[in-house]
């Protein structure tokens, strides 16, 4: 099993309680891997333990031919996370917090007005974070991920709290991403439009 | 040597090991303990200046000395936990703190006794050597304080060794900085240096406090590591052969 | 995507961004500045008010007086310090960032400075000439005070960052600092005693500028480390 | 469901569930009961090291090092009492349960009190003996702190409520709670040094008692109404 | 229009913006309120403005025939809520928070068993909150529902972080709840199954 990002023999616990073992995954440029599961399966837990925020029991996650765990930085060049929470502040609003993002990793600020206008969340500019609605936060979330040039995005419950467009808008920007040469490792509840690109991995 | 140490570091050779250096230290250092005890309180000539009183000097000492000792363990053992990713060590430095913290507070407690009929005062705020001692008396329970905090066990050793290697750079400038405090002030009057100037009689019985102390110190803390080694590595294989063997079955 | 648009941002840039956001968020909350200042006034002016008024006893126990409220000032402003990020998410978004987390964790302790540390140092001589000190005697403190707030956010931002996520406000964190800031106020508040009295001082000051070096060279490291850990 | 299952909790009941709780959630981390008791502890050997060792000058201002200290170690607590509510939506609850709002603060008021002030009070005559204090005068000084403290918590309740959600940390909260306060501090650090030169000392007491009942009765109304405003 | 609970002329700002003016609504007994509306369209806050959270510019919420506003603490025995965020404590576990609820508000503390084995967190009982996934919280917090004889469910976007069986289980319960009688007030981006009890208001 190969591929641009790929797990080999991954054990992770929580607390007594082991997650999975042995657990193997690959993905290629252009793919898009999917975490299925039931609540408390693990999936989070999966995710932040790729993105090297949790530690494994045993087993190593490959990127790109190198261990991430001793190229951390490497990856983290190549990574954006969108996770449960927002990551952004409450008491700025959203240019600012883009705007700080963007010191921090390399994208493509040209997007800028483009994404926000998709997102429809170009008119709330002006309020600071906290006024916005769940909804409304989460897509400012997402628009972290157009506007860097990370070639892999690992998303935690990107649905959550969208309306019916907003998720639709969602599918689009994976299917863009990996249609672009992109990796997308995504947990979800919900189903994705299926694509022969689509690889599953089911948590029990 | 490597070998040796890698398979030292292994919890179960660990446990087996331990077993068997823990009657030893106990034994030989009860012995010195019992040896000073009797030296030290009857044999020892009373001092001419301090009477009899000075004879608390044989626990003062060596709980001084090993609160000072315990914390070097702590933070050594936390800083090869923390690099070289090694769970026993980690398990050595958890182990190491309530006792330093007890060292600490026994100095602490027979300096303050020692110092009511000597200085006439339980604490005397300008003195170096009681100041860095108390505030390393709050470094050990920053240390415990923060290990309580935390649930997960690899959690709390990892951020407890951070703070251990932090509190160990400090130690030498807060030494140091109490010492200067001090020394604008009023002059050491009390504690003069290189203290033993002291009869063979009196000298002996303190080493060999010091000396026995240190066994018993070693015997506790290998017995605090090895319930700690036990209860973290309680879903292992071994443990689990372990208790089996003793409730007399097989797995 | 496979073409790279722009040049990644340099370590200057990605330091840069953390202290402007950070002294941008006390912007938006203007109080943030000033809470800790009225704190520091406030102590300074409580130990009076307990011990009594006394012209020798506060000309007496003034550099002790305003250097502990100094030091509770900072402690009190450095709970917060990674609180809010941990608890929004930012905080997985600064150490998933391709920017070395030594560099964000120096760069927060650098905003922390500038928002609680800076106005504060600025704000000591009025509190120096309440308890009647000379004009030498303001500055040696403003300079001890300046070398000692820098210590103190750079050592500060180690416990915050240990005690992040544990939700146990300040205590636990004064508890895991205070032994470490006790060089900073012993020497901060004896050299200010020492200037009253005419005394040598520069002993003192270099000792307090070698603690800061000391800090801001390992603290960081220590500081990321920590953030590590208890970011699980 | 229409049929009603079981009799209704009544007031008594809701306060008990409030108080074991908030007592049940410091016991699941010790840590928190013992860190301010640790704080109070530091800061009052913090003085006598800031300002120097003299016996004359520790006797002289032990009252007021250990009530200014009392004082902190009770803000520093306080900062959290509503905090880890409002985050975590236990406050919606609170205010939407059937339970009248002002006893529920009431009963945060008191767990918090027993949690944080009552140790402090117990721990007291140690420092007290540090200080070099007599026994006349410890026991006047934990008379005080006893009352000090129940006010401490009571008006503390009343800040933390206001400032909740305002993610300012303490020293918006010490701002607000420091004014009130101070008769508190002044009478408790007065009367103990009164105690000390061993003047009669029974008016300020009676005063901690008296402001102890009326931060009882008016406190908790302040401290509901400040939360329904603070949770909007 | 009259009901049990009842909204005349209700109009909402938040800042200088207006979610809606002289909204009106009505609901009664054995019935289901679904609020609909896009990201941002005011769900939450209508949901937080009847429950009292919020203060309304105009208008008034009638409450078995009595203004909500004057007889607060009556409506309050009646209401249980759901909100985005559990509402439990981190460090306690699932038994001892909704223990803690039940010292506060009329129960059936009898089926506290029936209800866990329900929503499959039962074993979990060890576990401080703090350690469930994000859809086991989620189950805890609606394991208040039920346990409570309260008329009144308000649930804001119950079905977040739920998987499938998830979902399932809260449809049961808000059926099973207004069948017997009771109200429900849900906002939600997600197609609750219709009955002839649902109303729907739309919020544009
Ligand atoms: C609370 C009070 C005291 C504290 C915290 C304290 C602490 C210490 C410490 C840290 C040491 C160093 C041990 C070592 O270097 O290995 C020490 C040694 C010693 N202490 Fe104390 N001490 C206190 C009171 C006293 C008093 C009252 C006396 C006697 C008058 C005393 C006599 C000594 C002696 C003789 C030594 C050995 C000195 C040497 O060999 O350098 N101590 N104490
Ligand atoms: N202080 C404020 N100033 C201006 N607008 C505000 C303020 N607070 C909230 N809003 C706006 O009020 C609207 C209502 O938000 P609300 O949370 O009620 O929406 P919602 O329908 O629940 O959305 P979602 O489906 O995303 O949860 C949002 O558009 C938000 O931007
Ligand atoms: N400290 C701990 N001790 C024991 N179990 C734990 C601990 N922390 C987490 N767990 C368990 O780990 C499991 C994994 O949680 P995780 O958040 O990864 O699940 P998930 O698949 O994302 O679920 P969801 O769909 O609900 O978001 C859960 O069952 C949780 O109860
Ligand atoms: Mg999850
Ligand atoms: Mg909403």
């Amino acid at each position: 099993m190969t591929g641009l990002l790929s797990g080999h023999d991954l054990t992770l616990f929580r607390g007594d309680h082991c997650l999975f073992n042995s657990l193997e995954f690959a993905l290629d440029a252009g793919e898009l891997l999917v975490i299925e599961g039931t609540n408390g399966s693990g999936k989070t837990s999966l995710l932040r333990a790729i993105a090297g925020l949790l530690e494994f029991e045993t087993g190593s996650v490959i990127w790109a031919g190198k261990q991430v765990r001793d190229h951390y930085q490497a990856f983290r060049e190549d990574l954006v996370w969108l996770s449960h929470r927002v990551g952004f502040k409450a008491d700025l609003n959203l240019v600012e917090n883009l705007k700080f993002e963007a010191g921090l990793r390399r994208g493509n600020q040209a997007l800028f007005e483009s994404v926000c206008d998709r997102l429809n969340i170009a008119h709330l500019a002006d309020l600071p974070m906290r006024s916005l609605s769940a909804g409304q936060q989460r897509r400012v979330a997402l628009a972290r991920m157009p506007l860097t040039s990370a070639r892999l995005w690992m998303m935690d419950e990107p649905f959550t709290n969208l309306d019916t467009a907003g998720r639709q808008i969602v599918e689009e920007l994976i299917g863009e991403h990996i249609a672009d040469g992109g990796l997308c490792v995504v947990a979800s509840h919900q189903a994705l439009n299926s694509s022969e690109n689509m690889r599953r991995l089911l948590l029990s | 040597m490597w070998k040796f140490l890698h398979k030292l570091a292994s919890p179960p050779h660990f446990y087996d090991l331990s077993a068997k250096m823990i009657p030893w230290f106990a034994i030989i250092g009860g012995i010195f303990i019992m040896y000073g005890t009797i030296a030290g309180l009857f044999f020892a000539p009373p001092d001419y200046q301090q009477g009899d009183a000075f004879r608390i000097i044989y626990v003062h000492v060596p709980a001084a000395y090993l609160s000072m000792m315990a914390y070097m363990i702590m933070a050594i053992s936390a800083g090869i936990g923390l690099i070289w990713r090694i769970k026993l060590s980690h398990a050595v430095a958890a182990a190491a703190a309530p006792l330093g913290a007890w060292f600490t507070f026994l100095a602490l407690a027979t300096g303050m006794i020692w110092g009511r009929p000597m200085w006439g005062t339980w604490w005397e705020w300008g003195d170096p050597r009681m100041m860095s001692e108390l505030i390393m008396l709050f470094l050990y329970f920053g240390y415990m304080a923060l290990r309580a905090a935390i649930d997960d066990t690899v959690k709390a050793d990892k951020a407890s060794a951070v703070l251990a290697i932090v509190g160990a750079v400090n130690i030498p400038i807060i030494h140091f900085s109490v010492e200067w405090w001090n020394s604008l002030h009023q002059g050491s009057t009390l504690l003069r240096d290189g203290g033993p100037a002291m009869p063979a009689e009196m000298l002996y019985p303190l080493l060999a406090m010091i000396f026995g102390f240190t066994l018993i110190f070693g015997a506790l803390l290998l017995g605090r590591v090895r319930t700690e080694v036990l209860f973290r590595e309680r879903r292992s294989r071994w443990v689990r052969n372990l208790v089996c063997a003793q409730e007399g079955r097989n797995e | 995507m496979n073409e790279r648009e722009s040049e990644p941002p340099g370590l200057s840039q990605g330091l840069s961004s953390i202290v402007r956001r950070d002294i941008l968020l006390a912007w938006k909350r203007p109080g943030d500045v000033l809470n800790p200042l009225f704190f520091f006034a406030m102590v300074s002016t409580l130990f009076p008010l307990a011990t009594g008024p006394s012209a020798a006893q506060l000309a007496f126990s003034g550099p002790g007086v305003v250097w502990v409220a100094a030091l509770l000032a900072m402690l009190l402003s450095l709970n917060s310090l990674f609180l809010s990020d941990f608890e929004d998410g930012s905080l997985d978004q600064l150490i998933l960032s391709p920017q070395p987390l030594p560099l964000l964790s120096l760069g927060k302790a650098i905003a922390h400075w500038l928002v609680n540390g800076l106005p504060l140092v600025l704000v000591s001589p009025l509190i120096g000439v309440s308890f009647q000190m000379s004009g030498q005697t303001i500055t040696v403190m403003l300079l001890t005070l300046f070398f000692g707030t820098i210590s103190l956010s750079l050592l500060g931002s180690i416990g915050a960052a240990l005690t992040v996520g544990l939700h146990r406000g300040t205590a636990l964190l004064s508890l895991l600092i205070l032994p470490l800031a006790m060089p900073v106020l012993i020497f901060g508040a004896r050299t200010v005693s020492l200037a009253a009295n005419d005394t040598a001082v520069s002993a003192g000051i270099y000792f307090l500028a070698a603690y800061c070096m000391l800090a801001l060279t390992l603290a960081p490291f220590a500081t990321a480390a920590a953030l590590r850990i208890s970011n699980e």
